[in-house]
């Protein structure tokens, strides 16, 4: 059986969704997502110890050898985002279960569950395999899924977020198949691992340096870097929350992780930025991109749409280390992956606790909660100071790994836009805790019901693990760490 | 449109041999071009006409949205149970050589099961890609 | 023809143009649709222009004959067209229920009533 | 003929106009791919391009009543953006093999294999068909399920309940 988990782990998540449509019962669809995501968790963290233990596991589907057929190919890296994915989805469901009640009309809700199912395996799909076209085929799977999945909230802006989201990730997907479809001219393979091995010999001529160009932009516009990044504002803030806090955790890391491995694996490290010195562009966005998601994050009025704008500075992070190129920047780069995932979704969650409550989630309603919910506000206080990246928390890890790799390889006005956008992270989540624990609560919000437990539990779980993987590193930073060598290592 | 018998005779006529093209370029993919898509689109094709010569409600009666849903998830379901079958036999996923005694047979049944999964899938949902859109 | 190697290139690089120019700059909605159209339309010659073989024939295996054009890009293709028709089906759908919130399907008419986004 | 098509899409003002040159466009598509010997491919896109989501596009044309957009202003990132896109790519026709070439690096990898043991492994004429449900059936699967997604998304959006759309209108547009 378990020779069978790197398709498994795809699989199971993939066929919970026709068989809740068999069914068409919203209680049974959620419960088929969370136990096949539960079992996607499973499966991840076995194939981590696995692959920790022996190596590279590799799945050829159907029997046909590799570039052939169709391979999965599972290394320390893409397990450990599976189990990230798995583990997403594993925590946001519960929490869904309550909030989409109330959120969406009861016949719709098992064609949420169904696109979150369909979305989740589509992820993972993504991740796990190793065949540069199957990439494509299920980024369009999570693609479709996700687009289904913002347009179901109850409001009209949420069509029209839907409608820029799939404009904008069909024209990033199409690009993505222009660069597969370049390499594949000059080296007649799909399959990553033989991409890796017959580039290097065609490598100076043009339509490989083009088809890298076209990929990076692809993923840009799919991970929401600068400036291809205008429709994640949107899509985030007019989704169900709970589909926000999912995506927020899943679907961009997803595409910093094809960065990495497209860049990383696929064209080498010494290519990529040696020759090309990619990595300038890709720092110069970044750094771009953290200072307008920060400043825009700044100005919202909005909770959701602040939290989105911070994920637009957040996701240049990572960027910013993946451009960096060193086994501490791009170290820092993935862990941060890992980590603005534990806090963007914890806080998404905190948000949803409110809007559960209070029916909206402006910055005049968050007023007085400390006194009202303190138990679901301390944790999302919690989240908050993770954002920041306060020293134990989760962020900072992150963030210090970042700065100490920006000064190593000489490039300090990164680190200190990096230090620049924490304090404006201060400023933009410091305003709001501030109205939490000092402000008067206001009159006229509607009191809606008190959080069910479901719902605060998870978003502890959450809170927790942000101090957690503050506090313990060894797991995560290990982890990163040799696979940022390992990919390093791979160019030569 | 329901009082033109021109047009009621003719889509009669015509609707069973588009139904026959759809099965032949189902089974025929093997050999020429054609296969489960392109059968799964015409089958829908022959609804279409059906639907706008008698009518949406006339046709939803003879197709139900719930067997559409449930035709479209078998499909997928279908597609995914011949590599599951693969994988207890004890090869892995979708690798169809042990679903007979010769592999090549067993190759062939497999690629016939799987387009039949594609055809089911997309006919239903084209047919109700266009029951929504039109209602 | 030897003078300009990549002409074939060439027409389809204007066809991939347009169909992008017209995804960014037009305003109506269904026209945005059209343009993905086109734009992934023109990607998928790009791809089977990569499969053609001179003197070949289309890959259906018959005795006496040797040269077959490459069947790996015709199936990414036929991969990639359904994929398509999926997401036009989607995006028309987006703009069916856009028209029934908004009653237009002019992105300018619809920033005049929403001005966030 | 394809460039004329698509720069009409590009200025007509009637949406009808505009659906039925994209139909045109896809069918002269197809005939490309005749002339290019990929008949599975040019069979896939008449009916799927040209058919289906023509049907699609007038539905919703007739959904939402409009008949015309307005003109189009010329856009500049529109425009910068699609000659980046162009620039890239003329730069890359460069070193790009020759159309038809047999020794180009795609005709030589991992195709040949398809084309000689694909009927002793798989038994089939149709070297397509091979490979799509064989060789490649995990995308092919995934292709299956993009399909489904479109339909369950579609489902979510115009399924049951659209009748009191204007009803749910007014109360979204309240409680914003």
């Amino acid at each position: 059986m378990e020779q069978h988990f790197p398709v498994l782990v795809v699989l199971v998540p993939m066929l919970a969704a026709p068989i809740a449509v068999l069914f068409a019962r919203g209680g049974l669809a959620w419960f088929l997502a969370l136990a096949s995501s539960l079992a996607s968790l499973y499966m991840s963290a076995v194939m981590l110890l696995t692959v920790l233990d022996v190596g590279v596991i590799s799945y050829h589907i159907g029997d046909w050898a590799p570039p052939w057929g169709i391979e999965y190919r599972i290394d320390r890296l893409n397990a450990l985002v599976a189990l990230l994915l798995s583990g997403v989805s594993v925590a946001v469901l519960p929490f869904a279960r309550r909030s989409v009640k109330k959120e969406i009309a009861l016949e719709r809700q098992y064609l949420l569950y169904t696109c979150w199912s369909l979305c989740l395996s589509g992820l993972i799909g993504m991740t796990v395999t190793g065949d540069a076209f199957n990439v494509f085929v299920f980024l369009e799977i999570s693609a479709l899924s996700t687009y289904a999945l913002v347009s179901m909230a109850n409001r009209r802006q949420a069509h029209l977020a839907a409608f820029r989201y799939l404009v904008a990730g069909t024209v990033g997907a199409t690009f993505i198949l222009v660069g597969i479809g370049l390499l594949y001219m000059q080296t007649g393979t799909l399959n990553m691992a033989d991409l890796a091995e017959r580039l290097p010999a065609v490598a100076g001529t043009r339509p490989v340096i083009a088809g890298l160009g076209f990929i990076i932009v692809g993923i840009a516009v799919k991970m929401a870097m600068f400036p291809v990044h205008g429709w994640l504002p949107g899509a985030y803030s007019r989704a169900p929350v709970a589909v926000s806090a999912f995506l927020a955790g899943t679907a961009t890391k997803v595409s910093a992780y094809l960065l990495v491995r497209f860049t990383y694996t696929v064209f080498g490290a010494d290519f990529t930025f040696g020759t090309l010195s990619i990595g300038t562009p890709i720092i110069l966005f970044g750094v771009a991109g953290a200072v307008v998601g920060s400043v825009a994050a700044m100005h919202a009025s909005d909770l959701k749409r602040l939290l989105a704008y911070s994920s637009v500075a957040q996701i240049s992070y990572m960027g910013i280390g993946i451009g960096i190129a060193t086994v501490e920047g791009l170290g820092g780069g993935m862990l941060h992956v890992f980590n603005h995932a534990l806090m963007k979704v914890a806080l998404f969650m905190g948000v949803g606790c409110v809007l559960y409550s209070r029916g909206s989630a402006s910055l005049e309603s968050f007023s007085g909660l400390g006194k009202q919910m303190p138990i679901a506000m301390g944790a999302f206080t919690l989240a908050a100071l993770s954002l920041i990246g306060v020293p134990g928390t989760a962020g900072f890890v992150s963030k210090w790994y970042l700065v100490v790799a920006a000064l190593d390889s000489g490039w300090w006005p990164v680190a200190m836009v990096i230090m620049v956008t924490s304090l404006m992270a201060v400023v933009y989540m410091g305003k709001i805790l501030e109205r939490i624990w000092l402000g008067q609560p206001s009159t006229d919000v509607a009191h809606e019901g008190r959080v069910p437990v479901a719902m605060l539990s998870m978003l502890y779980v959450l809170a927790f693990a942000n101090i957690y993987f503050g506090l313990e590193t060894s797991l995560t930073v290990g982890v990163v760490l040799d696979a940022a060598r390992e990919l390093i290592g791979q160019g030569g | 449109m329901h009082h033109h018998y021109v047009l009621r005779v003719v889509s009669k006529i015509l609707i069973p041999p588009i139904l026959l093209f759809a099965l032949y370029v189902q089974f025929h993919g093997d050999f020429g071009p054609g296969g489960g898509f392109q059968a799964g689109v015409i089958f829908a094709a022959a609804f279409v006409l059906y639907a706008l010569v008698f009518g949406l409600a006339a046709a939803r009666e003879v197709v139900s949205d719930t067997v559409l849903r449930i035709v479209s998830a078998l499909g997928v379901l279908l597609y995914a149970g011949v590599g599951i079958v693969n994988m207890l036999k004890g090869n892995n996923f979708l690798a169809y050589n042990n679903l007979a005694v010769d592999p090549v047979a067993g190759q062939h049944l497999g690629v016939l099961l799987v387009e039949a999964g594609v055809g089911m899938t997309v006919g239903a949902v084209v047919i109700s890609l266009f029951v929504y859109f039109s209602s | 023809m030897d003078s300009l190697p990549g002409y074939n290139y060439w027409i389809v690089i204007l066809l991939m143009m347009t169909g992008l120019y017209v995804v960014m700059s037009c305003r109506n909605l269904l026209k945005k649709i059209v343009g993905l159209n086109i734009f992934q339309a023109s990607v998928f010659v790009f791809y089977i222009s990569i499969a053609k073989v001179s003197g070949g024939t289309a890959p259906i295996l018959k005795d006496g004959i040797d040269v077959y054009s490459n069947p790996l890009p015709h199936v990414l293709i036929l991969t990639a067209i359904v994929v398509g028709v999926a997401t036009t089906a989607l995006g028309l759908a987006l703009i069916v229920r856009i028209h029934g919130d908004y009653d237009t399907i002019e992105e300018d008419e619809i920033e005049a009533e929403e001005p966030e986004g | 003929m394809l460039g004329v098509t698509a720069l009409a899409i590009l200025r007509a003002p009637g949406l009808f106009t505009v659906v039925m040159l994209s139909s045109i466009y896809s069918l002269l598509s197809a005939v490309v791919f005749v002339t290019l010997d990929a008949v599975d491919v040019a069979f896939t896109e008449a009916v799927v391009g040209a058919g289906a989501s023509t049907i699609l596009m007038l539905a919703a044309l007739a959904l939402t009543n409009q008949r015309r957009a307005k003109p189009t202003p010329i856009s500049p990132t529109g425009l910068i953006a699609a000659f980046l896109m162009g620039g890239g790519l003329i730069y890359a026709t460069v070193d790009m093999p020759v159309l038809g070439d047999p020794s180009a690096p795609a005709t030589l990898h991992v195709a040949p294999r398809y084309l000689n043991d694909s009927y002793d492994e798989v038994g089939l004429p149709n070297v397509v068909t091979s490979v799509l449900a064989s060789y490649r059936g995990y995308d092919t699967f995934g292709e299956v399920t993009v399909i489904f997604t479109a339909g369950i998304g579609v489902l979510a959006l115009l399924g049951r309940g659209r009748r009191d759309r204007k009803s749910r209108r007014k109360a979204s547009s309240e409680s914003t």
